[in-house]
């Protein structure tokens, strides 16, 4: 299953690793991943926690169709997403892409994609638990300049 | 003969006593949903969805549908 | 260190772990990494060894300059290189390079950025061993287009 | 008085005989540690460095340098 959604800790290495033993040793030469993980501050604010909803069923939907999107585009050989919903703290991995390719190219540029699309089109929300035990919710996603 | 309606995240909080079946026979675009389900007004960057798939809110809905509908996205 | 030689084989996962210990949890939310492995194939021929010389010395002093380029164009709290060198077989990892930082956009960037500089500064040559038992040098390295 | 030559991967194969030490009474440019070493014309596309920095043909050298001749890289 190339899309996961993690409701406890994950471990990206691992979510990797195990994925990559469906492939064929030598049959790619390229692997590009990203790893999203929360920071302990925001917007200028000490951040100590953060629970991610997303909406089961069209979330898994969403990031199946981003990763034929992807399988498009570039010729890649697969691609994986995880990512994490429910309660988590600073330096919780939130995200993994991963993707497999013959040539740097196709992976680091369907990675990035994996990402951006992510950002836009699946849906989950953020609320931050601040320093101070107040709430609030993650208005928009910076672009993938920021 | 009606709608599921799904509100998420914020919008979940903000809406007081949201229904959670709206009458297919009073709704016939996702807008009109909205109008079924809630007093308050839609807010401006609200998002839509018709079963499960990204829509507008003049995207036509039918009995049986699932409609949800949520703040901006901030996954990732 | 940043930057590593690996005459043996090594695992980019662990790799990438143990230098991330080196950094505070929570500070980035961000990890790119890149992964070149070795493929069985090239240029429509099957492809069985290749050995990976480098000219100790200059080969460090260059990929320690890659970073330092890197981290003056983007804003990035670290990043590391591991290169093999020696006898290798198909399926083993070539490289890893990774980067750290607090949003993806220098991630992926930056680490796109390290391999492409890699690839055409940093002195290393590939001699494959095809089916056939014969060797030949590899001439020259794609674009990071193809 | 002496300047330390290298040659690298398929360009050490190539080159017979290499010489590993050039009289540096004799080369005050990178080419001219060339010609010193081998007697093979450079090839087009050698690249060159003088202690471990990539460098030009024309790139002057001195007692006690290091120069390396190589062709293009292809790691990673």
């Amino acid at each position: 299953m190339p899309v996961k959604i993690a409701p406890k800790p994950f471990n990206p290495a691992a979510e990797q690793a195990e994925f990559e033993q469906s492939l064929t040793p030598g049959s790619f030469g390229a692997t590009a991943n990203f790893v999203g993980t929360m920071r302990n501050y925001n917007e200028g604010d000490s951040v100590t926690g953060m629970a991610l909803e997303h909406y089961p069923g069209m979330t898994e939907k969403e990031l199946d169709a981003i990763i034929d999107d992807a399988k498009k585009q570039w010729d890649i050989l697969d691609a994986l997403i995880v990512h994490r919903v429910g309660q988590m703290h600073p330096g919780d991995p939130i995200v993994l892409t991963a993707v497999w390719s013959a040539h740097r190219g196709a992976a680091f540029e369907a990675c990035r994609f994996l990402m951006e699309a992510l950002k836009s089109r699946a849906p989950f929300w953020k609320k931050e638990t601040l320093a101070d035990g107040k709430h609030r919710w993650v208005e928009r996603n910076t672009s993938g300049e920021a | 003969m009606s709608i599921t309606v799904k509100f998420f995240a914020s919008l979940r909080e903000q809406i007081a006593n949201p229904v959670t079946d709206v009458d297919s026979a009073l709704a016939s675009t996702v807008a009109q949903v909205w109008s079924q389900a809630t007093d308050a007004p839609m807010p401006e960057h609200v998002l839509c969805s018709v079963n499960l798939e990204h829509c507008e809110s003049n995207t036509k809905v039918k009995d049986g549908d699932e409609v949800a509908f949520f703040p901006p996205i901030t996954g990732g």
